[in-house]
């Protein structure tokens, strides 16, 4: 079975600076969940961006990301557009600023099903349906015709995730899709990405700096220390028996509280 | 939860009908401020406009007092303008001797078609200019862009107007001379006072080129300034939509950038844009004074400037009142443009 | 001791447009001097507004607040000598700086107003209140954009105490930062109560925190107090429905994979809250009476543990798990 | 424009000075023009000899030996321009309305009563002597209206008319004349359109149109060299200096431009010392002043412009002597300083008041004269310069009528020796002269009175005359028939391609 | 920078870069440029160069203190309006709003020609026109930092009010409004020129840029006569338009780093 994504040697660089990231090698499999954890300034988003190919402008990448055995780093824009628009959703870590405050969520949820694959308006309208009803929100249909400002912070990061989902990617990336949520509702995002791993089988990226939601979530985990990947393993293997000393103080200062 | 209300249109209406009696009480308040002005001050209407002997007959200066009710003491000449306003008289021009709302009849379509046109031009090269600078930011495209929009708001348009005047018609001749129409062509009945419009209703086409013809130099001057202004608040407004995480989304998405500067950006930018556009015609009314002196324009601006400098006071509180309405219009058609476009903003 | 501020059914109302939102719905807690009542609860459910109402910058539609025996309002003019003892932490540090003045500046600001000295001796008392906090004293010289958050937040903190307050509102003083500052200055707090004998309200939305620090806990659900009682008590084994879902909507990074709890349903709009148990729309033990019924705080297992639900009334007696 | 006689337009330039169509109303200089094409009178200018008034509704007219009577007799078969026939009736009615509507021209009529013994024959009584009543009556604003159509409108010739006169709004809509051209459009602002009367008695009118339009000289000027306008009316000779192929026709104006010092001492203890006066006269660089003015412009040697009886020869002239400015200025112990008013947007024959200000004062600053100036718009100049208090101004006059008459407001205690301060007592001698040329029905000795009156001005007066500009008209040159008129300007009636 | 350094030169020393008398005839007049008269001469014989020189002296100070006068009568007025709040607030404000509802460059035409044309009284008109700005700009500041947590602190220590107003309001506003002022001078000097090409401005014969394009605009053939004043305007605008973002981006780089967005 080839992955779904295999990142190998992954670097980035602003200018002639040192790199922000080193090194960073990383696989997910069709079904998996990988966590990626780390401190603010780590580096998880940019990696993120890197696999999207929406780098800021002025960074430089090196090393290898295949998506499905194709290379993105180097490739045109143009194929890491059609990448995008077909295999990946991305899940942003500010649902309230990542959804076009004027548009209906029926237009943020079928526009790319319509652009880019060409689907009619009615299939994608239904598909959206599909989708909203699968993450839970009241009244699907009536939804629709709302934009985003009707919406609550939990509703909103949901309906975020639908927009992800409209093209059927096969590879999800969420960047700390909870950070801005309380406890309560985060615990029911938690439970959306658990049932999307089960009901639609794609690779996910679950990046997060609370080590709570990763270890719910995830199959595999990365630590990542300023840029560059300190520990990597399963999820039992990383938080129950940690080696490297970051992750080890990590865990201890979430810890602390709760016992 | 919904944390904002969608704006009802009975609240639209409600609103509408507050800004308008808000902008009419201003409007009246305008008159005050510009009545108070120009009767503190030692002007004297007679003299300015009588005769030279008649100007030093005593008899002939009261008999022309009374006539305009110059006699009368302040507060009262103010309140007899006022009811008259009321009942839509803005009293008889002391220059032109005709009703003040004849001649702004007369004047006003011309001084809106030429700012309509105006603000047509600056908008339609002002915002597609200005996105393209934005998209570019940091490039050739952008430093050529923005250096035009510096040259643009830096412009004295009279100095402007008198170059391309001389240049365009007096050196190369391709453009058509001052006024409105080529001598010899009459103007089309008036039906509407817009040249353009009643030269098409009337299928007069040799007026209607004529005048189209001759709006053009001083349109196109008049729009450079607020052309510069549209740029700069066009590009801010969306390099400002440019950094918001949503454009990331989008791009996310795999949606094409023309897809997304259209869909996405520009959405979000009108309503800067449009509050841009309503500043800007502020400015441009600015503009029209000097350019309408220039290029022989008649309308308002031109009317502002002979009735400041002979006194005329029914013309100047007429003028202003119009002005003044019109600015309360314009904003008002602003914001409500801009509260039905963003459903998000609650109206307040 | 006896309590040094008493709030009595204080009711906190925001017009929003033609809609009247309560932020705050008659609440009702009292603090002694020297102990720290933590406050918790999710986003909106007004407890800045209770806060910001305790000190008097927020005016209140009903009931009182007393501090010492005195009320806390000062309308728009200078604040009234006698109320001095009593500040806030507030809580967006970046927002309760002057951005164009600096630090040593704005720290003895607190210093002039209530315990004037020397200028020597003010410079000296301002850098031993950075001390306090645990900033180097070539702080005094910056300003607050030359800070990190969670140094802004210990200058914040510092500057109420240059006051010396005898009683701290703190507005989630250590949401803004990572782990090990977080204990930092839970620290700091713990001291202040113990050994200057401060009462101090600590308002979190993170309930392992509080438990940690807080004598006595009081739970906020849209307005209302829900729960309030013994630290050990509601932070271990809460009563009301709405604090054990607190408490079991943290994951634990335990490795284990397990699943927080699910609450079920939307958080309501504050404007327009569900009739009967606030909470009833949500509840996972909801019963037919919830809808209408309005509940009071009734007093659970042990002495000062307050819930405001009806299985901790005599209708439909429950035991928690 | 299109030159075939039939139907064709004449486009007309100038800077209006226009209020209003109605002429017991009209004084200013562009409706004057316009009126003169639209309105008849009783006598007229030949475009050749501007001083002699020749017939045009009369036929003939008599004097009485007393001079207190004219007798004018009509000619027969004048129609309007409706087709009703002009009588004596229709002359008595627009004589009287200008009297008593008391406006701008009513002062024309001062002093005259009227009668219509029967349809042809019309009078004027008057109470002293004029012998400028000929020369009066060519004035347009004395024009003859359709009385039944007027009267219809509301017109009112009587006494009170001041107040019960409502024609004037129809009158600028429609005029009532029976003139060869009749006004169709009419704005004070924006233009005048002129169209053929169809029905003229006389001889049929060159144009289908005259489209006169308000614009400034510098326009006027583009326009006449693009070939979008056959005439220009304001532009300096400078302004053409360059331009071949048009026709300029040049021609001296009637138009003068004077200075005074205020002879007040109450208003200024400077410029009504005689020696300032005099430094003042000498020390004016009067060929740097006539050189601004273009060619064809001359020195004022008097009040009385060089084309009217009674005007002094022009080699009375002063002439710039500084040493003998200097020397005056060495009499005074005061700081000789002082400031000069005028009106800084009138513009007359293309001559800017502004450089003439400013003219003036670098020349007296060479005698050691400080002038400051004010220039302020005409409306707001003028109040302080009626009212009699500026210290020193700069004005022109623009004559109502052609003749020495209209001159006489320069004399001691007349309208303008007063605004500058000039009482009659100051000098009975000259006043004594000037109202004895008034009233003078001799021509010679007329013309003889007003040269002595005017000849002791030289040495003391608070006036210094300074120029005549040239009048110019820029015309189209397939233009025929244009010739400077001293008081319409341009006899419209008369051009033709 | 160089634009403002040269113009700053001829305002401070014109008489060494003129060449000759900018007041009197110097030449004969209409000249077209030459090696004499650098830029011709105009319809009175004077050097349109020198001219130009010593013009500078008049447009920039004016327009300066044009700016200083709006800025400091609106700043007051706006933090007296903010402050007080309430009917005086509502009252000025309504005045402010009466203001802008009309064209500068029209209230400023009807202010000069009733109270006379003339420097003094364009500087009132500009003055009048342009204070409502500086007004709401400094009346936003203080509302916004009125409501700020930082006020509200401060009044929790126990501060005074006028010390609050002394040490947290009146710097921001301050800063804030000579920022705005920067950009407004390029404005003043286009509104200046504009009424002196009206003849409401400054007055002949001091030499004024606008007023040199009228006198151009009156000798069309002399194209000279226009042009440079023209250019001069143009130059000068742009290089205060340059200085005035230069001002405000440093500031805004100042508050970004701060973290407040303006
Ligand atoms: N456009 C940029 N130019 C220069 N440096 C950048 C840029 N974007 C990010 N960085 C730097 O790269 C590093 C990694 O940033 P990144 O956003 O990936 O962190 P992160 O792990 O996602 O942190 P957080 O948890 O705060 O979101 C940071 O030190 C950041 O300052
Ligand atoms: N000034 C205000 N005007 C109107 N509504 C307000 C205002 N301040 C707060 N609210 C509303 O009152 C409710 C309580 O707000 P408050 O800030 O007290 O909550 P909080 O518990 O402090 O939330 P957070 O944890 O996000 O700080 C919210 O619904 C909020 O929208
Ligand atoms: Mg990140
Ligand atoms: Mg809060």
């Amino acid at each position: 079975m080839t992955a779904v994504l295999a990142v190998e040697n992954l670097g980035l660089r602003f200018g002639t600076s040192l790199p922000v990231i080193r090194g960073v090698s990383f696989a997910i499999e069709k079904g998996e969940v990988l966590g990626i954890v780390g401190e603010s300034g780590s580096g998880k988003t940019l990696t993120a961006r890197c696999i999207l190919g929406l780098q800021p402008p002025s960074a430089t990448v090196s090393g290898s990301i295949r998506l499905h055995g194709t290379e993105l780093v180097g490739s045109s824009e143009k194929s890491h557009r059609l990448a995008r628009a077909h295999d990946i959703g991305y899940v942003a870590q500010d649902a309230r600023a990542s959804l076009h405050p004027l548009l209906t969520v029926q237009t943020l949820i079928t526009e790319h099903q319509r652009i880019n694959l060409g689907i009619g308006m009615k299939p994608a309208t239904q598909r959206a349906i599909e989708l909203l009803d699968l993450m839970r929100i009241p009244d699907p249909v009536g939804a629709l015709h709302k934009r985003p400002g009707e919406f609550s912070g939990g509703m909103r990061q949901r309906i975020m995730i639908a927009v992800a989902l409209a093209c059927d990617p096969s590879l999800l990336i969420a960047d700390e899709p909870t950070t801005a949520l309380d406890a309560t509702v985060q615990a029911t995002v938690i439970g959306l990405f658990d049932r999307i791993r089960r009901q639609l089988g794609i690779g996910v990226a679950l990046i997060s700096h609370d080590l709570g939601v990763i270890s719910a979530l995830s199959d595999k985990v990365i630590v990542m220390a300023q840029g560059v990947v300190v520990e990597h393993g399963s999820r039992r293997q990383v938080l129950s028996t940690p080696t490297h000393p970051y992750t080890r103080s990590l865990l201890e200062a979430v810890s602390r509280g709760r016992l | 939860m919904a944390e904002t209300t969608r704006v009802s249109t009975t609240s639209i209406w409600r609103f509408t009908a507050k800004r308008l009696t808000q902008g009419t009480l201003l409007a009246v308040g305008v008159t005050l401020v510009v009545f108070l002005l120009t009767s503190v001050v030692p002007s004297n209407p007679a003299i300015a406009n009588l005769g030279e002997r008649a100007a030093s007959d005593s008899e002939a200066v009261a008999a022309y007092n009374a006539k305009h009710g110059l006699d009368q003491p302040l507060p009262v000449q103010y309140f007899t303008y006022v009811a008259g306003l009321l009942r839509g008289d803005l009293g008889t021009s002391q220059r032109t001797n005709r009703p003040v709302i004849e001649d702004l009849k007369e004047f006003f379509p011309t001084t809106i078609e030429l700012a309509c046109a105006s603000v047509i031009i600056a908008l339609i090269f002002g915002v597609s200019l200005g996105l393209i600078a934005a998209l570019r930011k940091g490039g050739w495209v952008d430093r050529a862009v923005r250096l035009a929009s510096m040259a643009g708001i830096s412009v004295p348009s009279f100095g402007l107007a008198v170059l391309v005047l001389y240049l365009f018609y007096f050196v190369l001749r391709i453009a058509p001379g001052p006024g409105q129409l080529d001598p010899g062509i009459t103007a089309p009945p008036r039906i509407t006072g817009f040249l353009i419009i009643d030269s098409v209703i009337a299928g007069d086409w040799a007026a209607f080129g004529s005048t189209a013809s001759h709006l053009v130099l001083p349109a196109v001057v008049l729009a450079i300034p607020t052309f510069g202004l549209i740029v700069r608040l066009t590009r801010t407004a969306v390099l400002e939509v440019l950094s918001e995480d949503y454009v990331l989304a989008a791009r996310a998405k795999g949606l094409p950038t023309r897809y997304i500067a259209l869909r996405h950006v520009l959405r979000s930018a009108v309503p800067s844009i449009i509050t841009a556009g309503s500043l800007a015609f502020g400015s441009l009314l600015s503009g029209a004074v000097l350019v309408e002196i220039v290029f022989s324009w008649p309308g308002v601006g031109r009317y502002a400037y002979t009735s400041s400098v002979s006194l005329d006071l029914p013309a100047i509180m007429g003028v202003t009142l119009l002005i003044a309405l019109v600015y309360i219009t314009v904003n008002l058609i602003a914001d409500l443009l801009i509260v039905l476009f963003d459903r998000r903003a609650g109206v307040s | 001791m006896t309590d040094v501020l008493e709030v009595q059914d204080v009711v906190v109302e925001y017009r929003v447009g033609e809609q009247r939102v309560r932020a705050v719905d008659g609440v009702t807690i009292s603090v002694r001097s020297g102990e720290i009542l933590g406050v918790i609860g999710e986003s909106g459910c007004g407890k800045s507004s209770l806060a910001r109402a305790i000190v008097g910058l927020n005016d209140i539609a009903a009931g009182q607040i007393l501090f010492s025996g005195q009320s806390v309002a000062f309308g728009r003019g200078q604040r009234p000598r006698s109320l001095r003892p009593l500040q806030m932490v507030f809580q967006d540090p970046s927002a309760s700086l002057n951005y164009r003045r600096r630090v040593g500046s704005q720290l003895a600001d607190g210093i002039k107003a209530n315990r004037p000295m020397g200028r020597v001796e003010t410079s000296a008392e301002v850098l031993r209140l950075l001390e306090v906090v645990g900033l180097p004293y070539s702080f005094a010289d910056r300003y607050p954009h030359q800070l990190s958050g969670g140094q802004r937040q210990r200058v914040a903190i510092a500057r109420t105490l240059a006051s010396a307050p005898d009683f701290i509102v703190a507005d989630e003083p250590i949401s803004g930062l990572d782990a090990s500052a977080q204990a930092s200055i839970a620290g700091l707090f713990r001291r202040l109560a113990d050994q200057h004998g401060i009462g101090i309200i600590f308002i979190s939305h993170d309930l392992a925190v509080v438990r940690e620090l807080a004598d006595r806990i009081a739970v906020m659900y849209l307005g209302q107090l829900v729960e309030i009682g013994q630290s050990e008590q509601v932070g271990l084994a809460p009563e009301h429905p709405y604090s054990q879902a607190l408490l079991g909507a943290v994951p634990l990074p335990d490795g284990s994979g397990e699943l927080p709890t699910e609450l079920a349903g939307e958080v309501p709009n504050p404007a327009n809250p569900p009739g009967g148990c606030r909470f009833h729309p949500r509840c996972p033990v909801v019963e037919s009476l919830c809808a209408t019924t309005p509940m009071k705080l009734t007093a659970a297992t042990s002495t000062g543990h307050l819930v405001r639900c009806i299985h901790v009334s005599e209708i439909y007696p429950r035991r928690s798990a | 424009s299109d030159p075939s006689p039939g139907d064709s337009t004449l486009v007309v330039d100038t800077s209006f000075q226009l209020v209003t169509a109605d002429p017991a109303r009209l004084i200013e200089p562009t409706a004057i023009m316009i009126s003169e094409a639209v309105y008849e009178t009783l006598l007229t200018l030949d475009s050749e000899d501007a001083t002699t008034p020749v017939g045009l509704l009369a036929e003939s007219y008599e004097v009485s030996s007393d001079g207190l009577s004219y007798t004018f007799t009509l000619r027969d078969g004048v129609t309007f321009a409706d087709g009703t026939p002009l009588t004596a009736a229709d002359v008595l009615f627009s004589f009287e309305r200008v009297q008593n509507i008391q406006g701008s021209p009513s002062f024309l009529v001062e002093g005259m009563s009227f009668a219509a013994p029967d349809a042809r024959t019309f009078v004027i009584n008057l109470t002293a002597p004029n012998p400028a009543v000929p020369a009066i009556v060519t004035s347009p604003s004395l024009g003859v209206l359709n009385s039944a159509v007027v009267q219809s409108n509301g017109g009112q010739s009587g006494p009170g008319a001041d107040q019960s006169d409502t024609a004037e709004a129809s009158l600028n809509a429609d005029s009532q004349g029976s003139g060869p051209y009749a006004i169709t459009s009419f704005s004070t602002v924006d233009t005048v359109t002129l169209t053929r009367n169809d029905d003229y008695w006389g001889e049929e009118p060159a144009f289908s149109q005259i489209v006169i339009r308000n614009v400034d000289a510098t326009v006027q000027k583009l326009n006449i060299s693009a070939g979008e306008s056959d005439l220009a009316l304001d532009l300096s000779s400078d302004q053409i200096a360059g331009d071949t192929g048009l026709n300029v026709v040049t021609g001296a104006s009637p138009n003068l431009i004077f200075l005074f010092s205020n002879d007040n001492p109450a208003i200024s203890p400077i410029s009504s010392s005689p020696d300032f006066q005099e430094a003042v006269r000498y020390g004016l660089d009067y060929e740097a002043l006539t050189a601004l003015a273009g060619k064809g412009a001359i020195q004022a040697a008097g009040v009385v412009p060089s084309m009217f009886a009674g005007a002094l020869a022009s080699d009375l002239a002063p002439e710039r002597d500084v040493a003998r400015a200097k020397e005056a200025l060495g009499r005074m112990s005061a700081d000789p300083t002082a400031t000069l008013h005028y009106a800084s947007d009138v513009v007359i024959n293309g001559v800017s008041f502004n450089d003439m200000a400013i003219s003036i004062q670098s020349s007296l600053a060479e005698v050691g004269i400080t002038i400051k100036l004010d220039g302020q718009p005409l409306s707001v100049a003028r109040e302080s310069y009626i009212a009699g208090r500026d210290e020193m101004g700069m004005w022109a006059w623009t004559p109502d009528f052609p003749d020495a008459g209209n001159y006489q407001i320069f004399f001691p205690g007349n309208l303008i020796a007063t605004r500058a301060g000039w009482p009659a007592t100051a000098s009975p001698l000259i006043a004594d002269l000037a109202s004895r040329a008034a009233v003078d029905t001799d021509p010679t000795t007329r013309q003889d009175l007003y040269q002595r009156a005017q000849e002791p001005m030289l040495k003391r007066s608070p006036f210094v005359p300074l120029i005549q500009p040239s009048q110019v008209l820029v015309a189209n040159p397939d233009l025929r028939g244009v010739t400077a008129n001293p008081v319409w300007l341009v006899d419209l009636k008369s051009l033709h391609f | 920078m160089t634009i403002l350094g040269v113009a700053l030169t001829a305002m401070l020393i014109p008489n060494l870069i003129a060449t000759f008398d900018p007041l009197a005839a110097s030449g004969p007049r209409l000249r077209p440029p030459s090696s004499e008269f650098l830029m011709g001469t105009d319809q009175l014989g004077r050097d349109v160069f020198s001219r130009l020189v010593y013009a500078a002296r008049a447009t920039v100070p004016l327009a300066l203190s044009v700016v200083v006068a709006s800025m400091l009568v609106g700043g007051i007025i706006g933090v007296v309006a903010g402050y007080f709040g309430g009917v005086v607030d509502a009252m000025l404000m309504r005045i402010a709003d009466m203001v802008f509802a009309f064209p500068a460059i029209i209230l400023a035409m009807a202010v000069t020609a009733a109270l006379g044309a003339g420097v003094t009284n364009a500087v009132i008109a500009l003055v009048i026109v342009s204070w409502p700005a500086y007004a709401r700009l400094g009346r936003s500041l203080v509302m916004s930092a009125r409501n700020s947590d930082y006020v509200k602190a401060s009044r929790l220590l126990g501060r005074s009010n006028l010390t609050i107003i002394r040490t947290d309001l009146i710097p921001l506003v301050a800063s804030q409004l000579v920022v705005f002022a920067a950009i407004e001078v390029a404005t003043a000097i286009l509104l200046l020129a504009g009424l002196s090409f009206l003849g409401l401005g400054v007055q002949p014969p001091t030499p004024e840029w606008g007023s040199m394009v009228a006198d151009g605009f009156a000798n069309f053939d002399s194209w000279w006569i226009a042009l440079f004043p023209g250019l001069a305007i143009f130059l000068t605008v742009v290089a205060w338009n340059l200085l005035g973002d230069e001002v405000r981006g440093h500031i805004d780089r100042r508050d970004s780093q701060i973290g407040i967005n303006p």
